[in-house]
């Protein structure tokens, strides 16, 4: 046991070549003069392209304990890894131009970037609750300080402080959670506690209780309702790129974190497992409803997706209530989706920036027009959401397909049910930005905002038919940076591939959740 | 010797009165000093824990200080944290009351 | 024989042909229309000549157990819908089938023959017409459907034809659509014909339900071996009966027929003589079987016709517009066949159809050639015509016969037919029905006597003094019509070793040879006769004047003359129920499904997202309330689980 | 050579629109007439595909020809992409065909953003094809979407708002509460795939195959109760889809905002997936629920038949009147197939094919008028016959197949369904033949009131049908006439469909 204190330690060699390139990055930075800061950006990227390429490198088909069990490195580790660098790659290619015009101290930045990918791959890889609980706070620490970037912007900093506070009261939720389940089991490995929950006889309710703190800690995490109500504030608080990381990063962490923990936790725990099952079921059913109903009364873009991100939640979470009963098949599903979910997720967020770079407007009603202004923006948007939406050719419809099956064979037809109207409702909201940049024309969105927001979009009352004179053409747009247009372009590739041909991704992912794949 | 669940009921107490401290209070500083209290209640729990179930657990039986330890570096570092964001926020609005802080709503 | 069926096609062919190629074609392609139905004329020859040869060991025919009339069948294929296996049971295969017994052979002689009268009549009529070619293509089109109704062998085909026959009444009767007149005749008449023919689908589609066949002779096999229900007998009779009322203007559905005067005047002879309004007649006759099934059925036809005879025969009398008179006295005289179809009279009523056909478009092309002659499109009102026969006398002569013949004035072919009528309905009906066709016998008389002294005899109109006579393709054909007017009744009586009588020919169940009633014979001349001396006293000489007698029915009279408010009954109906109604169920279907079924919900849904995001304060306590509530209701949830 | 054509054919006719589509986009946006020429270009192709794929329909053979499986998502879903045709899919892939073509070439007049307009169509078409020819149902429902999808953008951004005095219709609105309720037709849909997928794999080989899922049906392995709880999502999610009453409103104001040649796939071939969709996959899969819920299938037909022909007397906007007797005529397939008698069936299949036709003529034809005179009010509309006879010409021809002249190929078709209903239903077929009355009433009046009549000096500055216009109208004018009087060829391959889509009765 102690041995393995100091063997194999090689295997962590991108956590430790990951830890050692943020501090380089932000030693660099003290030497950089300002106007060149975009170098960082391209060292951050370098690094993790590096890490992913030694991730790469491992063997995914086995296992190997570190600290005694603390951590393993394993199929389900690389993968998530290899992703959350992925995301991390298209995170600082949304950050370079926003960052040049909107950030100062952009070194810290992607300094903490890399802090709080470090922090998410410990978090895939943890097996024990400490680990997990400090993995998870290095993410949000660097979150916590990323979403209150914007020194001067009163939102940013308002968004801050409201994540932070929830943050460190969940967490502290969190931990009381734990304290009960190790003062309950006097263990906090999670294997160890799948065998003591399996054990027959009924469990103290110290333990009960703390597993409930601790899936309430995981909610605020996922920003699961009712611990979600930070999330849109956040979003829409913090800066582009940064809103984009919360949506997409922090989730699949969170997700990564709760998928290992009912995998070696609690699944095998199957005689106490089916209440569980429910409250799960329960939890994602008003998370989807909540976060889609809302969705349908925002204004601002960023808050937009922010409650259209919950709703993508509630169905991953779908997918986590029924591991219980085909556990490869719910699993697989929940992972496909979180991937096609941040592919898409960056697409979209890729493209707002581009056109927030370009006019500094997040509203919804702003869009007004601008598949005129930015056709190819505006186009990788629209499949972007049409992609969320669920509708065919584009990934989003073949996960959502493929994630509701697992929940329906879960015997969960209901929740299956619920998913696939609240994907309707949502359907209504990216219509109406869809509207905005298809059908609407500036001239026009200005003095209709109003109606647009207050009444249902029939109410509106002002006809251009197809015959008469198309209104004055808009000038254009200055084109999009060229990283912004690549991102967008291979997303948008990603996003049909995957829409028309997953079964590559979906054999990776096999050999990812074969390896928490539960024995009990 | 007092029973663990004494100790379990004390640390229960003190989460308690911090999370009504964390919803009563206005003042953004306050608020957090509760939360800490919270997580005193945790060191509390663990404490008491690792004692009551010794020889249990992989370091003998110090897994519970080892945690509580781990706890207190890390809320020192979420105060640190909080307070300098909050500091921020009295720069920009002169205020740090979380009534006034609400742009963002809906 | 089996070319038969080339009769109708010519005519089909030369409607698309004209309709693509009348501006290259000489006289914007009329000759074509008018080579088709001649060849049509010519094919019906050999075609007779062909059938009179044949007999019951003709490969195609056999005697028809029912009519015992000599009846010859050719199909071929159409098409299969479902396919009979061990799974689909019952499927329908259907021909294209010709039928040919005397029935079809007569008739369509009078199609043809009349067509082609008409045909080349127009083209003097019609000259100048800025659609001259659209008018020839649906004249052949109606034609060729009229033939393919009377050719047909089963009641789809039957059907189809019949609806053509519907649309091409429609087109021609609407052809100067610029007008309002023409245009509303037209809507109408398809629309009523259609109300009719809704019962007439119902009524073969029952039968087919029964029967598992479209074909006619299986159906009259099954009507007439009791294998159907009186029920159902009765019932499809009946639905039959609709669609026949419908085409031949029986009461309540002969409304369409005045005004379909609006059209050409050559083609109110085509429908009011050999095609359109004689449809429902021949249905009828055809359909017999399975009227004679069911004696209900055939009071109701005799009711109806009587009914329609009477009321149309005294609407006639009171009309001033010649075309119109013409057109009630159509109506009264197909109510009168119908009449003699619910007497048992069949031979008489097809006999009827016969000579009425050539006395009729005789009467119109006389009409016709009248307004061509004052130089009159529409109206021609009788009361400012007169003494037209110095300036026309050919047409005077001509439409005199016709009206004569239609009068009922012995050794005229109307004498004839008329009185088998009467003779049938004097065996086989209650005394009610005979007393009642004698007044319709003399009212049809006087209102015949009225129109031709009216126009041709007494004092001159103001509107006839430039009047002129035709031109010869026009008198031609009148009087060629003329003399089928006069001569075709002698065909009614056994010409030793020639022909023994149309009855011996066309019959139904038995052969009939010629019956002459005295009592009835001499009662109708009397009638006749006595009609139209009052005419000539009070019309002519006016020795005697209706002044009085006007005065003193005025109330009646006005009834009359509104011709029984019929029309407005069925104005009201559409304007204030129908219109109506609908207008209710499209707001309704706006208002209540739309904006409150379909958007309701929606609306419903965004409500509920406007009221929830409430709950996102802004209040960061708020958050960390829901947080701190969370957890309770998870514990709770859970300890109510585990419990 | 064929044989081999016979392999790929299916696959072709589905990546021909999409490739097509995909190449559109990149031509060059300020050239609107190439994009048009190379629309017509693709369909042209997808169209000579569709009929010769028609023609190689062996109907003696019957059952599911040109089979090809691909395999697409492994263990447990277990999805394929398993290609192949049947008697009924066969004359709706010709319909396709045609409509497509016809719809890209009367599209001539786009000239706003031409390309984006072309993508859509074209991905449109390749949804339709997809969903007449898959044997599965994962991507019946992707086909099925993908045919939706498009028309938010075709109708929003083509299409145009009407100010009715009473109440406006804003393309906004038409394109969002389309997309929006033929959406929620589809998560029925979804739900019911679910349950069946979840029956399959409780019975140990869990598929989304519809012929590996109707033998499982055969074996027993849906519960009876499965059912009867998923027969309705089919036939309300399909048949939304279809214009079922009372989710039809979509369909009419759909057709009021669309623009011409988006209003022909719709009517002509997008309603027409709804009615597949019941028989394929309702009435395959669940046929102790369809015998149970026919009835009721028919009473909504009737009254679709009825209602519709009703309201559309007392329209006044041109696609108004058409589109609700859009909604009358769909009537006629749901009631042929709800009778689950041979002939209705293939009557209701007949009738797909006619109305596809008779109304994308309607619809170019109104669509020429509407170019011109810029108003659609057939009151104010006058005497059109003057100005524009071929025009008039054909809407009248397509008018009379629509209230069922024989001759026209709507006859046969209605007729063939009023014979399977009289045999099944016999009071409610008198309904049906009651409302085809009624339609002869308003199609009548309104060819009395907008084309003939007097010519309106306000209309004088109007021009007849264009070349394009007169060559798709006279081309679906011969299909109307030759299947009205030679329906054979339709038949004789829609009957082994029907054949074996009743077998599992």
């Amino acid at each position: 046991m102690e041995t393995g204190l100091t063997t194999n330690l090689h295997l962590l060699t991108p956590e430790f070549a990951l830890t050692a390139l943020a501090f380089l990055v932000f030693t660099v930075d003290l030497f950089l003069p300002e106007r060149s800061k975009e170098w960082l950006a391209g060292l951050a990227a370098a690094s993790l392209l590096a890490v992913i390429a030694v991730a790469l490198l491992m063997r995914p088909d086995q296992s190997a304990e570190l600290y005694g069990g603390l951590m393993v490195v394993d199929g389900f580790g690389l993968f998530f890894k290899i992703f959350f660098c992925a995301i991390g790659l298209g995170i600082i290619a949304l950050s370079v131009e926003y960052g040049r015009d909107r950030l100062q101290h952009r070194g810290e930045f992607y300094g903490l970037l890399l802090f709080s990918i470090l922090g998410m791959n410990l978090l895939a890889m943890s097996r024990e609750l400490l680990t997990a609980y400090i993995s998870l706070e290095l993410l949000s620490f660097s979150l916590y300080v990323l979403v209150a970037y914007g020194l001067r912007e009163a939102r940013s900093n308002e968004a801050g402080i409201k994540y932070i506070i929830i943050g460190v009261l969940s967490s502290a939720i969190m931990l009381y959670g734990l304290s009960n389940i190790y003062a309950a089991l006097g263990t906090t490995y999670f294997t160890e506690i799948a065998a003591d929950l399996a054990a027959p006889g009924d469990a103290s309710p110290v333990l009960w209780v703390g597993i409930a703190l601790l899936v309430v800690g995981l909610g605020f995490k996922l920003s699961a309702v009712p611990f979600h109500m930070w999330a849109p504030d956040a979003y829409e608080g913090a800066p582009l790129p940064v809103t984009a990381y919360l949506a997409i990063g922090s989730k699949a962490a969170a997700f990564a974190l709760t998928l290992r923990l009912f995998a070696e936790a609690i699944v095998p725990a199957a005689a106490r497992w089916d209440e569980w099952q429910l409250v799960i079921a329960v939890l994602a059913a008003i998370t989807m409803l909540a976060g889609n109903l809302v969705a349908l009364a925002q204004r601002n873009l960023k808050r937009l997706m922010a409650y259209s991100s919950i709703g993508h939640v509630g169905y991953a979470l779908a997918g986590i209530a029924v591991l219980g009963s085909d556990f490869a098949l719910a699993a697989k599903g929940v992972i496909f989706y979180l991937v096609v979910y941040a592919v898409t997720n960056l697409v979209v967020f890729a493209g707002i920036t581009a056109y927030y770079n370009r006019e500094g407007k997040d509203n919804i009603a702003d869009l007004a027009g601008m598949a005129d202004r930015q056709p190819f923006v505006a186009a990788a948007i629209a499949i972007g959401l049409f992609s969320l939406a669920g509708l065919p050719i584009f990934a989003g419809f073949t996960a959502k397909f493929y994630l509701f099956a697992a929940v329906a064979d879960g015997g969960m037809l209901w929740l299956a049910g619920v998913a696939i109207f609240t994907s309707l409702v949502s359907l209504y909201y990216y219509l109406q930005v869809m509207r905005q940049m298809y059908i609407e024309r500036p001239a026009h969105a200005e003095h209709n905002v109003a109606a647009h927001q207050e009444h249902a979009e029939h109410d509106n009352i002002h006809q251009h038919a197809a015959h008469d004179e198309p209104d004055p053409p808009i000038p254009p747009l200055q084109r999009p940076s060229i990283l912004l247009t690549a991102t967008m372009g291979i997303g948008l590739l990603v996003v049909v591939w995957l829409g028309i041909y997953p079964a590559p991704l979906l054999t990776l992912i096999e050999t990812a959740s074969a390896a928490i794949l539960p024995l009990g | 010797m007092v029973p663990l669940l004494y100790f379990q009921l004390l640390g229960a107490a003190l989460f308690g009165i911090g999370l009504y401290g964390a919803l009563a209070r206005r003042s953004a500083v306050l608020i957090i000093l509760s939360i800490e209290l919270m997580l005193n209640a945790v060191n509390i729990n663990l404490i008491a824990a690792a004692s009551y179930l010794n020889g249990i657990g992989r370091f003998a039986a110090f897994d519970g200080q080892i945690i509580a330890i781990f706890v207190i570096t890390v809320a020192a570092a979420e105060v640190g944290l909080a307070f300098a964001i909050i500091l921020r926020m009295y720069r920009n609005r002169g205020t740090i009351n979380v009534d006034e802080i609400n742009i963002l709503k809906w | 024989m089996p070319l038969a069926f080339l009769i109708p096609v010519f005519s089909f062919a030369a409607c698309p042909l004209i309709i693509l190629f009348q501006r290259w074609l000489p006289l914007r392609g009329a000759p074509l229309a008018i080579l088709a139905i001649a060849g049509g004329f010519v094919v019906w020859i050999l075609a007779t000549v062909g059938f009179l040869a044949a007999s019951a060991d003709h490969p195609a025919c056999d005697v028809s157990p029912i009519t015992h009339a000599l009846t010859c069948h050719f199909t071929t294929t159409w098409f299969d819908a479902g396919v009979p296996s061990e799974i689909i049971t019952d499927s329908i295969h259907l021909n294209w089938g010709m039928l040919i017994d005397p029935l079809t052979i007569v008739l369509l002689g009078l199609i043809t023959f009349v067509a082609l009268g008409v045909q080349l009549y127009s083209l003097e009529y019609m000259k100048g017409d800025p659609r001259f070619g659209w008018y020839y293509a649906w004249q052949a089109l109606f034609v060729a459907a009229m033939l393919t109704l009377a050719l047909a062998d089963n009641f789809l085909l039957l059907y189809i034809a019949w609806e053509l026959v519907g649309l091409c009444s429609y087109l021609l009767i609407g052809f100067w659509f610029e007008n309002p007149g023409p245009r509303e005749a037209a809507k109408k008449a398809f629309v009523v014909t259609r109300i009719g023919d809704v019962g007439l689908l119902v009524g073969i589609l029952l039968l087919w339900v029964n029967v598992g066949s479209f074909s006619m002779t299986e159906a009259f096999a099954a009507a007439a071996s009791g294998q159907l229900s009186d029920g159902v007998i009765t019932a499809s009779a009946i639905l039959l009966l609709l669609g026949a009322m419908g085409k031949s203007a029986q009461f309540p559905f002969h409304v369409w027929l005045p005004d379909a005067m609006e059209g050409p005047t050559p083609v109110s002879a085509l429908i009011h003589a050999a095609t359109m309004v004689i449809a429902g007649v021949y249905l009828v006759a055809r359909a017999y079987p399975i009227f004679a099934a069911s004696p209900e059925a055939l009071m109701v036809v005799a009711s109806i016709g009587l009914v329609t005879a009477l009321g149309a025969a005294t609407i006639a009398l009171v009309s001033t517009d010649l075309k119109r008179i013409l057109a009630y006295s159509t109506v009264s005289h197909l109510g009168l066949m119908m009449l003699s179809l619910g007497a048992l009279g069949w031979t008489a009523a097809v006999f009827h159809l016969m000579a009425h056909g050539f006395a009729k478009a005789l009467l119109f092309l006389g009409a016709g050639s009248v307004m061509h002659g004052v130089g009159a499109h529409g109206d021609v009102d009788i009361r400012r015509v007169g003494g037209l026969r110095r300036a026309m006398p050919l047409t005077a002569a001509a439409f005199s016969i016709g009206a004569l013949s239609l009068g009922g004035i012995p050794i005229l072919s109307g004498f004839w037919s008329k009185d088998e009528i009467l003779l049938a309905v004097s065996h086989n009906l209650p005394v009610i029905f005979i007393v009642l066709t004698m007044l319709t016998v003399f009212l049809s008389a006087l209102y015949m006597a009225r129109a031709m002294f009216v126009v041709f005899f007494g004092t001159q109109g103001e509107d006839s003094h430039h009047a002129h006579e035709s031109p010869i393709l026009m008198t031609g054909v009148l009087s060629i019509l003329a003399v089928l007017a006069i001569g075709f009744g002698w065909i009614a009586f056994n010409w030793p070793g020639a022909f023994d009588g149309f009855g011996t020919f066309v019959f139904y169940d038995h052969a009939e040879g010629f019956h002459f009633n005295v009592v009835l014979g001499v009662l109708s001349i009397l009638l006749a006769v006595g009609a139209f001396a009052l005419a000539w006293l009070v019309y002519v000489r006016r020795t005697l004047s209706i002044q009085s007698w006007r005065a003193r029915f005025a109330p009646v009279l006005r009834v009359v003359e509104n011709r029984y408010y019929v029309d407005e009954t069925y104005q009201w109906v559409i304007d204030r129920v129908v219109l109506t109604v609908s207008a209710a169920l499209a707001f309704f279907d706006r208002a209540v499904v739309n904006d409150v079924g379909i958007n309701g919900p929606a609306d419903v849904v965004r409500k509920a997202g406007i009221a929830l995001r409430l709950h996102v304060t802004g209040h960061v306590y708020t958050y960390a309330l829901v947080v701190a509530l969370g957890v309770i209701a998870l514990a709770i949830f859970w300890w109510l689980r585990s419990v | 050579m064929m044989a081999n054509f016979d392999q790929v054919s299916l696959l072709l006719l589905v990546l021909v629109p999409l490739a097509g589509a995909v190449l559109t986009m990149f031509l060059p946006k300020d050239r609107p007439r190439d994009a048009w020429q190379f629309a017509i270009f693709v369909a042209a192709i997808s169209f000579v595909i569709s009929v010769v794929v028609f023609l190689r329909y062996d109907y003696a053979a019957a059952g599911v020809q040109f089979q090809r499986e691909y395999a697409w998502i492994g263990h447990p879903l277990n999805i394929s992409l398993h290609l192949g045709l049947n008697g009924i899919g066969a004359p709706l892939v010709l319909l396709n065909g045609i409509v497509l073509l016809g719809a890209v070439l009367i599209s001539q007049t786009i000239t706003r953003r031409t390309r984006d307009f072309f993508v859509l169509l074209l991905a449109l078409g390749a949804g339709v094809y997809g969903v007449f020819i898959v044997r599965d149902l994962f991507f019946l429902f992707f086909f099925y979407e993908l045919a939706v999808l498009p028309m938010y953008l075709l109708i929003g951004v083509w299409g145009s708002s009407t100010d009715f005095g009473t109440f406006l219709r804003t393309k906004e609105y038409g394109a969002m509460k389309l997309m929006l309720v033929l959406v929620a037709g589809s998560v029925l849909i979804w739900i019911g795939i679910l349950a069946l997928y979840v029956a399959s794999s409780q019975a140990g080989e869990p598929t989304f195959n519809i012929d590996k899922l109707a033998q499982l049906q055969q074996n027993g392995a849906v519960s009876r109760i499965t059912e009867l709880w998923v027969f309705p999502l089919f036939a309300v999610g399909f048949g939304i889809l279809a214009g079922l009453w009372p989710f039809h409103t979509w369909s009419p104001d759909g057709h009021v905002a669309a623009p011409t040649g988006v209003s022909m796939l719709h009517a002509g071939v997008l309603m027409k997936l709804g009615a597949f969709g019941i028989i394929q996959v309702g009435m395959l899969l669940t046929p102790q629920g369809a015998e149970v819920w026919m009835p009721v299938l028919i009473g909504l037909g009737t009254v679709n038949v009825i209602y519709g022909a009703i309201s559309a007397l007392s329209q006044n906007d041109l696609k108004y009147v058409i589109g609700y007797s859009s909604v009358s005529h769909m009537g006629y397939v749901l009631m042929g197939i709800a009778t689950l008698h041979p002939v209705g069936l293939a009557g209701a299949v007949l009738q797909m094919f006619s109305h596809g036709i008779m109304t994308a003529l309607m619809f170019a034809m109104v669509g020429a008028i509407y170019e011109r005179a810029h108003i659609r009010d057939s009151f104010i509309l006058n005497g059109l016959i003057k100005r524009m006879g071929t025009t008039t010409f054909f809407f009248a021809i397509a008018g009379l197949a629509s209230l069922g002249l024989p001759g026209l190929s709507g006859f046969i078709a209605e007729f063939m369904v009023f014979t399977g209903a009289f045999r099944t239903y016999l009071p409610l077929a008198v309904l049906g033949v009651i409302g085809a009355a009624i339609t002869a009433v308003y199609i009548l009046r309104l060819l009395a009131r907008s084309f003939f009549g007097e010519a309106d000096p306000q209309w004088e500055h109007l021009t007849d049908a264009s070349p394009v216009e007169k060559g798709v109208g006279g081309a679906f004018v011969v299909i109307l006439i030759a299947v009205g009087v030679w329906p054979a060829p339709l038949l004789n391959v829609i009957n082994t469909g029907v054949a074996s889509a009743l077998s599992v009765f």
